[in-house]
């Protein structure tokens, strides 16, 4: 691939042009449209493939830009860019969609090409978020996105699913339209500052703003960040969501939907208003250790498996907060990685809640029970994937949690010290589920007639079991390729909050407290 | 003069009262023709003869002519208001009027001013016919052309509206 | 600009005319088809509404760059002028369009439906075109009356009667405060046309005169009832309902945007120096405007109902625009009737299609199931639901960021706030069409659906606009942008 | 140079006209009768046409006037449209009474 | 050539994951016994080779990878030998490979099998990443592999639902503990930006210095003991342990009594130089590892389940070991947690045997007798629990008399006393165990009678070799030897640097002689009161019981330990969360955004009741607006 081709672009519209296809093929061409649609996404996989190794993580700024203008009059550029940290989102996104694609294959039998078609259109938004660098275009995915994924709820969902669906766009809508109104403003601010209209991030990176403006911007960011994350209390559309979305459409949500907001927060919220991060940043982070310890509680005592693991979902996304609010290279690339981690543990879960619920037509965890007698491969998986997302050592949550939460001791040893008690709780809750789904007597005889994963299944899952010990083992190639781009963020963030704080002629506003213990001095006394 | 203006005045409100207060739309209508005919008057007063003319012939002529012709066409009786609704209507009503009244003299009681007056407008010394009929063609060919299309469309759909019941079964199912 | 009478009429004059000038005989020529004998198959009437709407776009495009003013500055052509006249001959086009099928399956009044019809968008373009409260006037009332009569088109039907009965009652008794009002500004400053208004009111000064005050007053009081602003929105739900469906598009886009139209050309040439006065009132309708519209539309069952209460709301999204002012307001706002009357008028030309008689009411479940027996309608109420929800990749989105930035430019973030929260609630009986649409089961007999070519080629042209507009409002912007900058 | 027309006050007559328009106004509230109603609206029509005459008159202006008589013009096809969809009213329902008409609502 | 050590068992679980069913029974045996025996071999090469360096070179680490490097914090897998680790990594291998071994005639008739070496296998892999890490966190993957482990064994058998519960419990109760340990981490991170044990021992004493140094210290070291009261089953974290016992006994033996328990202790001794700065947290560390082994061993009393017996005892023990790294004697604590490892497994392999041939009864009730019918069984279980109760020239007898010497001279007056108590209390309720199963009348049902048969070979040979350690393994550790005995000179190079920190109190030979015969005396009579009340005078027991009704129940419930915690912490943790979500959550925060819909339907409700359908109402309207518009414009 040239690097003049327009790379990026193609990454994000293939899938839309192959949704375009998909769902303009005849009637009665559902049988093949599952097939059709994995080839798509296959050959979007491979394409996003070299972002693995073409990213060059030190490079500065932005890599395989492409920049056309789009509305001039008013600056929005058509602009897209990718660094290591949407790198490596944007692969997981078109892995993640490859699977739940092909994870897909069975559960959906009725209006399927619609169905693949709209999946691969989530996809193609998802991929436009996480590269454009303008906050116009930024918005326009943002949004836009909402509508394949509403359609997946609403049409292929379960029980109550239009309510599930219309909670999930009405909430997210209602926290993005008042960033809308931040970025409009912004955009007024910036024009005055540099004579300029322009919607282009690195406009907006580069103006100072005076801290108690940046507040209210921050504010307005956040929230729809928040609402997206879900930070608690703003998460009750989640459960719903999840419960009632189909298979595939649970395992997008959870692995690449959710990433929106703490990407939000890493990319726009955290380096633009720097200064009001330091004001906010502290009752953020306890939201989000609250979110940490209460999406552990709340999902304790769940009988559904798949709410279950949305409010696991919240929990660890409160860490992914935690670590961003860390403010400190462990914590960001504790937090990346978490996202990442989460991408990949949770929706290797809901596609197992999923095989089961293809199988049973139920979710109850009462339902279940003993089920490793009868289907031991499913079971293992399943404690695999389980242990992941319980943060065991040698499995990818690990090294997320772990970074996390030294991010987060760095900066406060009690956030540390509270947020690690999500870590007692997240193994209390995942394994009690486990137990009684797995574990005990064969309570139900339907279950003895289930049938273990097939092929199918195994591929599915197999490259999401390597995922985890990869991830875990040897998370060294992906921190490599987050950090250069992490560490600019942090230092832009650090830059900025001077740069503004000067500018308005103000002293810097001091960082969160930090833990009286004097800092290492010694790098250089190693015993032999 | 003053006296001429009061007369009419007070034949303009009191009729226009009955307009609204008298229970059978003929006489109804009939003081509306009255009101019309005493506003005609001021019109002279204020050496609008042309409008005042006018105001005879289209309002209590022709208009107020096509007014009785649809009364009399559906041969209305008194109207029967009793109720509490109705008085209620009424009191809200009159409330409402009072109170527009009030607020609109309380803010032109502020001290209105004219506008700008016009010098250069020529002496009307008997009746300014011919002063309109001149700038009507002039100046103002613009909006009486206008006018010309707007009163083929009032024909058109007069007649649209009115004419007799449905040729078509599938219209109006 | 001088306002100086021409000593004679020069070519392009004519031209700037065109638009008049083509309506009118194309008026004449229906009403003479009357005469001819009738052809089973033909529909004439459209075919003649078509070309004259085509000529008359062409005549204004053919002269689009010139500024004229012409009978003593009381019709100006100038880019409002030219953007509005363009805007309403698409409108007309699209209307006709979608009344196709139906005015040659009931074979009466064919002519005369379209002869109206080209009445009311003379109206419009009047109104849009005129520098003078005697032509905006009769412009208004040009266009109002053709809209009555069209309201009332289906004369035998109870509703379409009572719809009328209740548009034309209040539209006279909304003509008069606006008449009323104009003969207080005319009292104040001695004229009726705009710009000597706003030369006096920019000279004065005394800034209020209560008199100049009043008339204002009641003049927006009219306008706002044409453009259906809360507390004057009230017969617009009822209008709407009851109005034949294609009669309630055209007259939800035409209507709206001539009201506007009008509006934004005296706020900005008569009466910019009253901003300070008028400000408060118009933030407070433009947020009640919005909220009660929404509001109102979530319990909405009737699908011509909802649409009416949500062309309030939108009243109200144009309004902000219009309070924002300057030149980015104004420009917001016109870009947002273009792109609102397209959205609009498509979501009435797939309502068209549905129902035997084409104007039964429709209900919002008998969009049930629709979704998967006929994706593409389904597809494109779709996209303009989500269009006049303002997401993007929609024209309405971006009409809402340009309405929404030029509020923001101005300050107004109350304003702002209301009125994102309210794209939020209209979005979810948007959203209740989508709901119906793809994620509900038909109960009983499906509505029928008739496809007829032109009416889809209306709503090809509907979708194809709410997309490329959405997508690429560069154009459109800048156009609306050098419409109110070259306001003569 | 003024005319003598400034004799009756401007004053009253502006006092007079709106007198007439809230007249029509209530006349409007008040009233059940379509045909009333219209009546009423007719009556705020002729009040603001006095104001108009009025204005002109002391503005020494004849624009005022002129606009009057397009008023008058309007008002006339007004009637017309308007009497026709009372007339066709009556024809559906036998009333012409307002608040028995009531289908469209909510 | 480290990393082969720990990757040997990970290769046996790979191909054993791999090759499926079709590797059979003997297959499997083979694989996992080989691979544990081959990993027990290159331990024992590594060992003589790091033993072949001169004294100051024996710390040999191996870079494998870099594991995470973020910032100016970086973790490595690599792995380091020094005389600590090649006595855990002995000892693990070691006994580790016999009971594999054993484990292959024990488990011989179960459907899983295979299933069951691979989870040994496993274990072995995260225990020798544990025993060989050569920092912190590598030590945690292995300290939380093990737990995991741990949970898949005790709950092997996962259709009984208390082996679940208890594989649940065990993993969570771990977890707490785990939770202090990466607190302690990160404090360690903090102060010394490492986590590898060279970094931070070098730093540790610069870093760890004045008011606030020490506070940090003390309470990263704290939050390390928690993690190893944990893991190793002190109080208050040990009531995993005796519901451990639901897994297999071959588990029971390798996990929870010959090596995981010990980790804590391991890691006590493996942080020595921090400990050593904390002086409060060594008091803390032996205080509780005193009160362990004294409540463990007053429960162990009562119990009548052999392995239940011995899991408290494990309990107990571990408490010595802890009381002697509380004391500062670490060198004790790995003494200790060597022959124990002996003689623990031995005993719970015994006892194995026993359940093996009584058909799988654990009740020692129904015992008695089967000194005749199991020779080897017998024999073996003998030595072992003379080796536990202290009697001289056993293996026990060796540990734990330094472990109380060094109570005693380090002025613990007060923890060698329990200690004391402690020993004699073990003494009592082993003997008890030993009469209960082995002597006496036969009080088997008639069913097990006839089910009674000796164990395989295959589970008989490591009992004897673990006999002979049992016997042998105390003699690393002769006391009054010149510069410490073996075991003490083996581990100096890595336990000295910090021992200045510890004042050692010389007491003289004559205190010392009395400090052994006192415990050997204590021992003995334990043992004899056993005798006495089980064996010669089996009355005696039930009217003991009967005086001491009280005491009886409150020990046979285990002090209620768990219902305290079941009250005080799961009941209102279940309750908190219930009422989080179907309250808070549902009712309260959906319920507010459930609340915004239903107003704005509300809302319209009435709105649209202004709608009313009747032109003058409309009017009415339009003529407020206008009123209203006036009002505005006169203000």
């Amino acid at each position: 691939m040239v690097s003049s081709m327009p790379w990026l672009s193609f990454l994000v519209f293939f899938p839309l042009a192959a949704a375009a296809l998909l769902a303009l093929m005849p009637r009665g061409a559902e049988r093949s449209a599952k097939l059709w649609a994995t080839l798509a996404a296959a050959i979007e996989f491979a394409v996003s493939l070299p972002l693995w190794w073409r990213i060059v993580p030190g490079a500065p700024g932005f890599q395989f830009e492409e920049k056309v203008a789009w509305i001039p009059s008013i600056g929005a550029t058509y602009h897209l860019g990718v660094d290591g940290v949407s790198g490596l989102l944007a692969l997981l996104t078109t892995f993640m969609s490859l699977i739940a694609i092909i994870g897909a294959w069975t559960s959906v039998e009725k209006r399927s090409r619609e169905f693949y078609a709209l999946l691969l259109a989530l996809e193609a938004g998802m991929l436009g978020t996480f590269f454009c660098v303008d906050l116009l275009l930024f918005y326009v995915f943002w949004e836009a996105m909402l509508i394949p994924m509403y359609l997946l709820i609403g049409v292929w969902g379960g029980q109550r699913r239009i309510y599930a669906a219309v909670k999930f766009f009405l909430y997210t809508m209602a926290g993005s339209v008042l960033m809308l109104v931040a970025i409009l403003s912004l955009w007024q601010v910036q024009k005055q500052f540099s004579g300029v209209p322009s919607f282009d991030l690195a406009a907006f990176y580069a103006m100072p703003m005076h801290p108690s403006q940046q507040l209210w911007y921050f504010l307005a960011f956040a929230f729809a960040f928040a609402i997206k994350v879900p930070m608690f209390p703003l998460h009750t559309w989640l459960p719903d969501a999840h419960v009632e979305a189909p298979t595939a459409g649970s395992v997008i949500l959870a692995a690449v939907l959710l990433k929106m907001g703490t990407y939000g927060f890493l990319r726009f919220a955290m380096p633009m208003f720097p200064n009001a991060l330091l004001v906010c940043g502290p009752w953020i982070a306890w939201i989000a250790i609250a979110g940490i310890i209460y999406g552990a509680l709340v999902a304790m005592v769940q009988p559904d498996l798949k709410k279950l693991v949305a409010y696991s979902s919240v929990s660890h996304m409160g860490f992914c907060m935690l670590g961003l609010m860390a403010l400190n290279a462990q914590g960001f690339a504790g937090s990346m990685l978490t996202m990442l981690n989460h991408g990949v543990s949770t929706g290797a879960l809901f596609l197992l809640v999923g095989v089961i619920y293809e199988r049973r037509h139920t979710r109850a965890i009462a339902d279940f029970g003993g089920l490793w007698k009868v289907v031991p491969v499913f079971s293992v998986v399943f404690l695999v994937v389980t242990l992941s997302s319980i943060g065991l050592p040698g499995t990818n949550g690990f090294v997320g949690e772990f970074l996390v939460l030294l991010g987060a001791f760095k900066t406060s040893f009690a956030w540390a010290a509270v947020a690690a008690s999500g870590v007692i709780l997240s193994a209390c809750y995942m394994l009690w589920m486990y137990q009684r789904v797995v574990f005990g007597p064969v309570t139900h005889e339907e279950n003895n007639r289930l049938g273990d994963l097939t092929l199918r299944e195994r591929l599915v899952f197999a490259p999401l079991l390597v995922l985890i010990f990869w991830m875990g083992v040897a998370p060294q190639p992906f921190l490599d390729r987050m950090q250069p781009a992490l560490d600019r963020t942090l230092e832009l963030t650090k830059q900025r909050a001077v740069m503004s704080a000067t500018a308005a002629g103000l002293e810097l506003p001091s960082a969160p407290g930090r833990l009286s213990i004097p800092p290492a001095p010694i790098a250089t006394e190693v015993r032999p | 003069m003053l006296a001429l203006f009061f007369g009419f005045a007070a034949l303009l409100v009191v009729c226009s009262l009955l307009v609204v207060l008298h229970k059978n739309p003929i006489t109804s209508a009939l003081f509306l023709v009255l009101a019309f005919s005493a506003l005609a008057g001021i019109y002279l007063l204020l050496h609008a003869e042309f409008l005042g003319m006018v105001q005879i012939v289209v309002y209590a002529g022709a208009i107020m002519v096509l007014f009785l012709f649809v009364i009399m066409y559906m041969n209305l009786q008194h109207d029967v208001e009793t109720g509490v609704q109705t008085a209620v209507r009424r009191g809200i009503g009159w409330l409402t009027g009072a109170v527009l009244l009030l607020v609109g003299t309380t803010l032109l009681r502020r001290g209105w001013f004219l506008g700008p007056a016009n010098e250069q407008m020529p002496a009307m010394e008997h009746g300014n016919v011919a002063a309109i009929g001149k700038v009507l063609y002039s100046r103002y060919l613009f909006p009486f052309e206008i006018t010309s299309i707007l009163l083929l469309v009032a024909m058109v759909g007069v007649i649209v509206i009115a004419r007799g019941r449905a040729k078509h079964p599938e219209e109006g199912a | 600009m001088s306002l100086v009478p021409q000593p004679y009429f020069l070519a392009v004059d004519w031209w700037t005319l065109g638009a008049l000038i083509a309506l009118t005989v194309g008026v004449l020529v229906l009403l003479l088809l009357e005469f001819m004998p009738p052809r089973p198959n033909g529909n004439r009437g459209a075919l003649v509404s078509l070309a004259t709407l085509a000529a008359a776009g062409y005549a204004v495009w053919r002269v689009r760059f010139d500024k004229r003013a012409l009978f003593e500055g009381m019709f100006v052509h100038d880019g409002l002028t030219v953007f509005f006249t363009l805007l309403f001959c698409a409108i007309g086009a699209v209307a006709v369009l979608i009344s196709w099928n139906y005015a040659k399956r009931t074979r009466i009044g064919q002519p005369e439906y379209y002869a109206l019809l080209l009445s009311s968008v003379m109206g419009m373009i009047i109104m849009a075109a005129s520098n003078d409260l005697i032509t905006i006037f009769l412009g208004l009332e040009l266009m109002s009356l053709a809209l009555y009569v069209m309201v009332a088109f289906r004369r035998n039907l109870l509703e379409s009667n009572e719809a009328a009965l209740k548009y034309f009652l209040l539209g006279a008794f909304a003509s008069a405060f606006l008449l009323y009002g104009i003969a207080l500004l005319y009292g104040g400053t001695g004229s009726t046309n705009l710009q000597r208004i706003g030369d006096f009111l920019g000279d004065s000064p005394i800034a209020s005169n209560p008199l100049v005050l009043a008339g204002s007053l009641l003049v927006l009081t009219g306008f706002l009832f044409k453009v259906a602003a809360v507390p004057f929105h009230m017969w617009t739900p009822d209008a709407y309902q009851g109005a034949p469906t294609r009669v309630t598009g055209f007259m939800s886009a035409g209507a709206k945007a001539a009201g506007f139209a009008a509006l934004i050309r005296i706020l900005m040439r008569a009466l910019p120096t009253l901003s300070h006065d008028w400000q408060p009132a118009l933030i407070l309708i433009a947020m009640l405007t919005m909220t009660v519209g929404n509001v109102t539309a979530l319990l909405q069952n009737n699908l011509k109902r909802m649409l009416a209460y949500s062309s309030i709301a939108h009243a109200g999204y144009i309004l902000v625009a219009v309070v924002a002012g300057g030149s980015g307001g104004y420009a917001a706002a016109v870009f947002y009737l273009a792109t609102y009357s397209f959205m609009n008028l498509g979501a009435f030309a797939v309502l068209t299609l549905m129902g035997r008689g084409g104007d039964e009411p429709v209900m919002v479940s008998d969009l049930a199931g629709m979704g998967f027996r006929k994706p593409l309608v389904a597809l494109a109420l779709t996209l303009f639901m989500l269009s006049l929800g303002g997401i993007p990749p929609t024209a309405g989105f971006m009409g809402k960021i340009f309405v929404f930035g030029a509020a923001v430019k101005a300050g107004l973030f109350p304003l702002v706030i209301v009125g994102v929260l309210n794209s939020v609630v209209s979005v979810y009986y948007y959203l209740r069409i989508t709901v119906a649409l793809y994620m509900r089961e038909p109960e009983g007999e499906p509505v029928a659906l008739s496809l007829n070519a032109p009416a889809v080629l209306a709503i090809v042209i509907t979708v194809a606009a709410t997309l490329w507009f959405g997508m690429q409002s560069q154009g459109l912007w800048l156009e609306a942008q050098r419409s109110v900058l070259g306001l003569l | 140079m003024i005319p003598t027309v400034a004799m009756i006050p401007l004053n009253w007559l502006i006092a007079l006209s709106a007198i007439v328009f809230t007249i029509g106004v209530v006349g409007v509230l008040v009233r059940r009768n379509a045909l009333i109603i219209f009546m009423s609206v007719e009556l705020m029509l002729n009040a603001a046409n006095l104001a108009f005459v009025s204005f002109a008159s002391h503005l020494n202006s004849l624009d005022g006037q002129i606009f009057v008589f397009f008023v008058m013009t309007v008002a006339a096809a007004e009637v017309a449209i308007g009497l026709a969809i009372i007339v066709q009213l009556f024809r559906l329902r036998e009333t012409v009474f307002v608040d028995e008409i009531h289908l469209l609502k909510g | 050539m480290l990393w082969i050590i720990p990757a040997l068992p990970l290769a046996a679980v790979a191909l054993n994951l791999l090759l499926g069913d079709r590797l059979g029974k003997r297959g499997t045996s083979v694989l996992a016994c080989g691979a544990v025996l081959a990993a027990f071999g290159f331990a024992v090469r590594a060992v003589l080779h790091l033993a072949s360096l001169p004294e100051p070179a024996r710390h040999i680490t191996e870079f494998v990878w870099t594991w995470m490097q973020v910032g100016d914090f970086s973790v490595d897998v690599s792995f380091l030998l020094d005389p600590l680790s090649a006595v855990m990594v002995l000892v693990v291998t070691g006994v580790g490979s016999l009971i594999h071994i054993y484990a292959t005639g024990y488990m011989s008739h179960d459907q899983s099998f295979r299933r069951f070496f691979l989870y040994l296998n496993l274990f072995m892999f995260s225990m020798l990443t544990l025993v060989l890490a050569s920092n912190y966190l590598l030590m945690f993957v292995g300290w939380e592999g093990v737990g995991l482990c741990s949970y898949l064994l005790i709950g092997f058998w996962y259709h009984k639902p208390s082996a679940a519960d208890a594989g649940k419990k065990a993993f969570i109760v771990n977890r707490i503990g785990d939770f202090g340990f990466m607190l302690g981490a990160f404090i360690l991170i903090a102060a010394t930006g490492s986590l590898d044990f060279d970094r931070v021992f070098a730093a540790a004493p610069h870093v760890f210095s004045g008011p606030a140094g020490v506070a940090a210290v003390t309470l990263a070291t704290l939050l390390m003991f928690l993690g190893a009261t944990g893991k190793s089953a002190q109080i208050p974290l040990f009531v995993w342990l005796p519901d451990a016992m639901e897994g297999p006994t071959p588990v029971s033996a390798l996990i929870h009594a010959a090596t995981m328990v010990t980790a804590g202790v391991y890691m006590l001794a493996r942080s020595h130089v921090l400990f050593e700065l904390a002086p409060a947290t060594m008091e803390v560390v032996a205080v509780i590892g005193a009160a362990t082994a004294l409540m463990a061993a007053t429960i162990g009393l009562a119990q009548n389940d052999i392995k239940r017996v011995l899991a408290y005892s494990t309990v107990s023990q571990l408490g010595y070991m802890f009381m002697a790294c509380g004391v500062g004697a670490f060198g004790a604590g790995i003494f200790h947690v060597m022959t124990h490892a002996f003689f623990k497994a031995l005993l719970f392999m015994g006892a194995g045997s026993v359940i093996h041939a009584m058909g799988d009864e654990q009740d020692m009730r129904k015992m008695g007798g089967l000194a005749s019918k199991l020779p080897w069984t017998h024999g073996t279980m003998l030595i072992a629990t003379i080796a536990i109760t202290g009697v001289p020239f056993f293996a026990g007898f060796f540990s734990k008399d330094e472990i109380l010497h060094a109570a005693y001279a380090s002025g613990h007056t007060g923890i060698w006393l329990a200690g004391i108590v402690g020993a004699g209390l073990t003494a009592f309720y082993m003997t008890r165990l030993y009469v209960l199963t082995f002597r006496g009348p036969s009080r088997l049902s008639h069913d097990a009678e006839h089910h009674l048969h000796e164990s395989p070979p295959s589970m008989i040979a490591p009992l004897v070799v673990l006999a002979v350690l049992s016997i042998v393994g105390g003699y690393v550790g002769m006391p009054f030897q010149e510069g410490g005995h073996l075991l003490e000179r083996w581990l100096r190079p890595v336990l000295e640097s910090g021992e200045a920190g510890v004042v050692h109190h010389e007491v003289s030979r004559a205190t010392e002689w009395a400090l052994i015969f006192t415990s050997v005396g204590v021992a003995l009579f334990g043992i004899f009161m056993a005798l006495r009340s089980y064996l010669w005078n089996p009355s005696m027991a039930t009217t003991l019981r009967a005086r001491l009704e009280g005491v009886h129940r409150l020990l046979e419930n285990k002090y209620w330990v768990d219902e305290f915690y079941h009250v005080t912490v799961v009941r209102p943790f279940v309750g908190v969360s219930e009422w989080l979500w179907r309250v808070w959550d549902v009712q309260v925060v959906d319920g507010l955004v459930n609340g915004v819909g239903y107003t704005l339907e509300g809302g319209s409700a009435i709105l649209k009741l202004f709608q009313t359908g009747f032109v003058g109402t409309y009017a009415l309207f339009i003529t407020l607006g206008v009123i209203a518009l006036f009002l505005h414009f006169l203000r």
